[in-house]
């Protein structure tokens, strides 16, 4: 997952990578800037450079699944990413490496996986998102305080959605 | 059972396409994106906007669990899978059903036994359309000459264990035949220890001929005519147009006879396309596939019959009957549809994605544009290079093809590269303008030409 | 005899969409303005433009010998008159028709009787259909007490010379009629010079219901379901909706019947609009009059049975035939439309013409906006105030009023006053969202109460 | 008709004179400058200030028509008046005071109402405009020497087209 620490990329900055290629004689292009990946490629049939296994581990479901995780039929809103809160000075944040429900603990009843003030490792797992009954468990990727857990037990989050915040450690 | 909110998702023009063709009917609209396509006129114009994954496709709209997911997540009834992507995997379909979820298309044993192709054909044949004629064992020239005789020249005769041509020759003529068999079935056991031969009609002169077809899942099937989409390249179609106007009316009767019986004796549910070689010299169509998904190429269709086919998709599917008889669907005019993409044709069609500084598609009588494109849209590397569907209306093909070379003068699109010159080359192209067109005129013919015009 | 180019004659939002119906057919558009609809929508996306006179409609819209002229020297063989200006102006269809211009309405000798009051009754009553029950001359009390009692009381007792409400009283009741009579007959004679009396069944409680027809010129009609268009002031509509919840289905089925058979009677041709008063209180329909035009609430009943209207009447202008049957044009769902106006609700409605700084209608599902605005379009003060029209469509209409209400909320037009707010407090009142209403109920009720309602 | 002389009303003037009136308790406001005409009311049933006869006067048709005046079915282009060729400077012109068929004479044969060179007053009949074989007369406005003759004989001209230009007078 991406954090906060990444420097974004920025529509931008694909159009000149894009720019770029076009001037050049380059047959492929491959750029990768954390979790962001651009491949160009002049040949039509090309399928893209072999994936990266950087994300999330596809770890299988723990024995018992968490409770059902289709929310209620809800209004439609404004989509969460592009209208979410600002993350404060400082910190770093921890996003969803996929759409999906974000669970906390890795069955009904038992402990949360982190807590608010809790120290967390690069490899700490700290949340569930499940597809479909497949449940991976997310790795913080950096280590410091978790200051906020953002997203609710439960609710669906996209891509990219910010879930915890995180105080580096220094 | 009408649906009340449905997830699309595919991208670009089609998504555009499916969630106004909802909003229409007051189906409110999700729109599941991958990150690259937050921007996109689907998401903008959605009811609601989800980002599924990042920009790869595997990782956003060719994950079919992902995508039921987000369904069952966002409240919705029923799913659009557009085109490409997963709209032919039965295992889409087969998720929806299990979770209640309305999946926009036939249902998925369907979709499964016409994307076996031997299966197709056994369905095909079972119902009476006709397929490519050919032989079972041809053992040696005398026999081969009797066959080719019943079958009329040229054929094409084959390795049964062939692959990569070798082990097969055509035949003009009973000298062809004495002169190629003991040659190629000698070919054909030293390459594949198998001497076994057959023998085909071989088509010389193809044009691709597909009749638009629906069903209510119950039998009733009625068909929206057919569509001649003879240019391609590298079997990616480039012009489409309804109706095949280089088809006589007895033929096509028989064309739409037998796409309607293939797919009603499937109790074919939802839009279809069954596509047939037309052999022109023998005035006969051969079975090739039936597309279970709504085509790139439906607008054409649509501008002749005057039916909104990706509406008629969601009352389908919403469970309301069919009640259209086919008495009430005549085809009128003519219409023509060409790709826009963003590719170099003077450098291998390579693509070019980037931001469009500007947006000026052609306007007025006939001219429909298909697209999710608008100034200062930024068109990503990620996916196909497809951005807008020009679709021209006339009352004949002539009137169509010279309102067609006009509309694409007037086209300007600032910012990228795009295929314009060879579609403007096509559109006043001879053999365009008087239909002399066949399968294989774009690569033999018509990329050559254009490629010695620029000088 | 397929028409090829049309002029469309009117101008605003009706304009528009003439013009784009037309392209979509591959009709060539021609757009007839005045100078001060030169920048309009309909002017930028035609295939012509030509002015035709000063801003004044009587120089422009509303001369028929020029707007004939246009249509020739510009090689049109169709003109659309769209709503309102001369569309139903008998004489238009005619001088038409004697230029060999196919007029996109009914036959000039059509529009002539139904536009003629008393021959549309006696067109209507010959076919069947329903008038408002009345007596011819009553002589005194008893004998007006006798009547009222056939027709069932509330009755009205009015004098045959009549007008401007003298001589003539509301009676609930046979004391009513015996404390009335007299006084009402001596008054018409002192007014009139005339006491002969006559009595009519009194509506106390009316909707305004309408029927959507088409016809072939042969004989052949079809309907698309009905409107209520009960939201009035001063006889103009500003809610209308499709179906007429309101009303039970056995009398839905009368209504359809007679509409079709009074226009069936005329072998009309083309689009018309059968309007009745519906008497809630005794359950009965009866005749108003014809409207042998498309009318401004036409898209509910596109909304709900899935035609474009406006497409068919130049599919039937052109001479295409109406395959149509009644049974393939179900009514699905529920549809409202309001008309938004450059007008000021606090201050008597007045007109409130200008320069629209942001244009910033809602969009979703089951949201169409009919409009020939954008931002920064002038409104003319020229015209009629309406800048575009809502239609809002969902499964009930219960889901369709609170989509209504989302969607006027969300609503944004900068640069001008509009009736926005007084259509935001009536999508929201407990009358409108019961459907508690009848034709007095926006004056009666709703003004004053949205009057109060802004204190 | 309107002249090169006359100022002419843009649409931001328009503008603000909806502004001004908007401002006002004034219950009706009635603009006339030269052609234009602006009628502005808080009564929706007004129906505008009685017609002003100043336009083309609407003489008849004389006894031999030109030509029947309707021209083929020529292939649709864009509007004149908005393209048209710019007046050089110091000149006055002649425009059509609505749409119809120019004609140069009062019947086909006959000599031209004027010529390139000609002298003209304000009273001088200078074109026709045919409507439906109705025939207007259309009146110099103007004094001065006719420089060119903009519109051609026969043909279709809209609204304020521009068919006469006049050196003035001085």
């Amino acid at each position: 997952m991406s954090t906060g620490k990444q420097t974004p990329v920025k529509a931008g900055d694909i159009e000149s990578l894009i720019e770029i290629f076009k001037q050049s004689d380059w047959d492929e292009m491959h750029v990768q800037v954390g979790d962001f990946e651009l491949f160009l490629s002049n040949d039509p049939q090309a399928t893209g450079p072999a994936r990266a296994s950087a994300a999330a581990p596809a770890a299988l479901a723990p024995a018992a699944a968490p409770a059902a995780a289709t929310p209620a039929a809800a209004k439609p809103a404004a989509a969460a990413p592009t209208g979410e809160a600002p993350v404060p000075d400082g910190m770093l944040v921890i996003r969803a490496p996929n759409l999906g429900t974000f669970y906390r603990a890795p069955k009904p009843g038992a402990p949360a996986y982190v807590e608010v003030g809790q120290v967390i490792e690069p490899d700490t797992e700290v949340c569930l998102i499940e597809v479909m009954k497949l449940f991976a468990p997310v790795r913080a990727g950096i280590a410091g305080t978790v200051r906020e857990i953002r997203a609710r037990d439960g609710q669906m989050v996209e891509f990219d959605q910010v879930l915890i915040i995180v105080e580096p450690a220094d | 059972m009408a649906i009340s909110r449905v997830l699309s998702v595919n991208r670009g023009e089609i998504a555009a396409r499916v969630v106004h063709a909802a909003q229409a009917l007051g189906i409110e609209a999700v729109q599941a994106v991958s990150v690259a396509d937050r921007d996109s006129m689907a998401a903008r114009d959605a009811d609601r906007t989800v980002v599924l994954g990042p920009a790869q496709s595997r990782l956003s709209y060719l994950d079919p669990k992902l995508l039921v997911h987000t369904a069952l997540a966002t409240g919705c009834d029923a799913l659009h899978p557009g085109y490409g992507f997963l709209s032919e995997r039965a295992a889409l379909a087969e998720l929806c059903a299990e979770h209640g979820i309305t999946f926009i298309g036939p249902r998925a044993e369907t979709i499964a036994a016409l994307g076996d192709k031997l299966e197709a054909k056994a369905i095909a044949r079972a119902a009476g359309v006709p397929l490519v004629p050919g032989t079972d064992r041809i053992n040696d020239v005398a026999m081969a000459q009797a066959a080719a005789e019943e079958l009329g020249y040229p054929v094409l005769i084959k390795a049964s264990a062939g692959g990569g041509g070798r082990g097969m020759f055509i035949a003009r003529s009973p000298e062809d035949i004495a002169a190629g068999f003991d040659k190629a079935s000698n070919e054909a056991r030293e390459a594949f220890g198998d001497d076994t031969m057959y023998m085909e009609t071989y088509v010389e002169n193809a044009r691709h001929v597909e009749v638009q077809v629906f069903g209510d899942g119950k039998g009733h099937v009625v068909h929206f005519g057919e569509r001649d989409c003879s240019i391609q390249r590298r079997y990616q179609k480039v012009f489409e147009e309804s109706p095949c106007a280089a088809m006589p009316d007895a033929l096509r009767s028989q064309l739409h006879t037998a796409a309607t019986a293939l797919v009603a004796s499937l109790n074919y549910q939802n839009a279809g396309t069954v596509e047939f070689l037309y052999d022109v010299d023998r005035q006969a169509i051969y079975f090739i596939e039936v597309n279970a998904r709504i085509q790139v190429e439906h607008p054409v269709s649509e501008q002749v019959t005057g039916f909104d086919l990706v509406q008629l998709q969601f009352r389908i599917a919403g469970g309301e009957p069919l009640l259209l008889t086919q008495a009430q669907i005549p085809v009128r005019g003519h219409a023509i549809e060409c790709r826009l993409n963003a590719e170099d044709p003077y450098h291998d069609f390579r693509p070019s994605p980037g931001r469009i500084t500007h947006w000026g598609p052609p306007r007025g009588a006939g001219v429909r544009l298909d697209s999710h494109c608008y100034d200062g849209y930024l068109v990503p590397p990620f996916y196909d290079s497809m951005i807008g569907k020009l679709i021209i209306t006339a009352a004949t093909r002539e009137a169509c093809v010279e309102r067609l070379a006009e509309a694409l003068d007037r086209c300007e699109i600032g910012g990228l590269t795009t295929n314009l010159p060879l579609l403007r080359y096509i559109a006043r192209h001879p053999d365009f303008m008087h239909n002399h067109l066949n399968t294989r005129w774009l690569e033999k013919t018509g990329l050559p030409a254009f490629g010695a015009h620029q000088e």
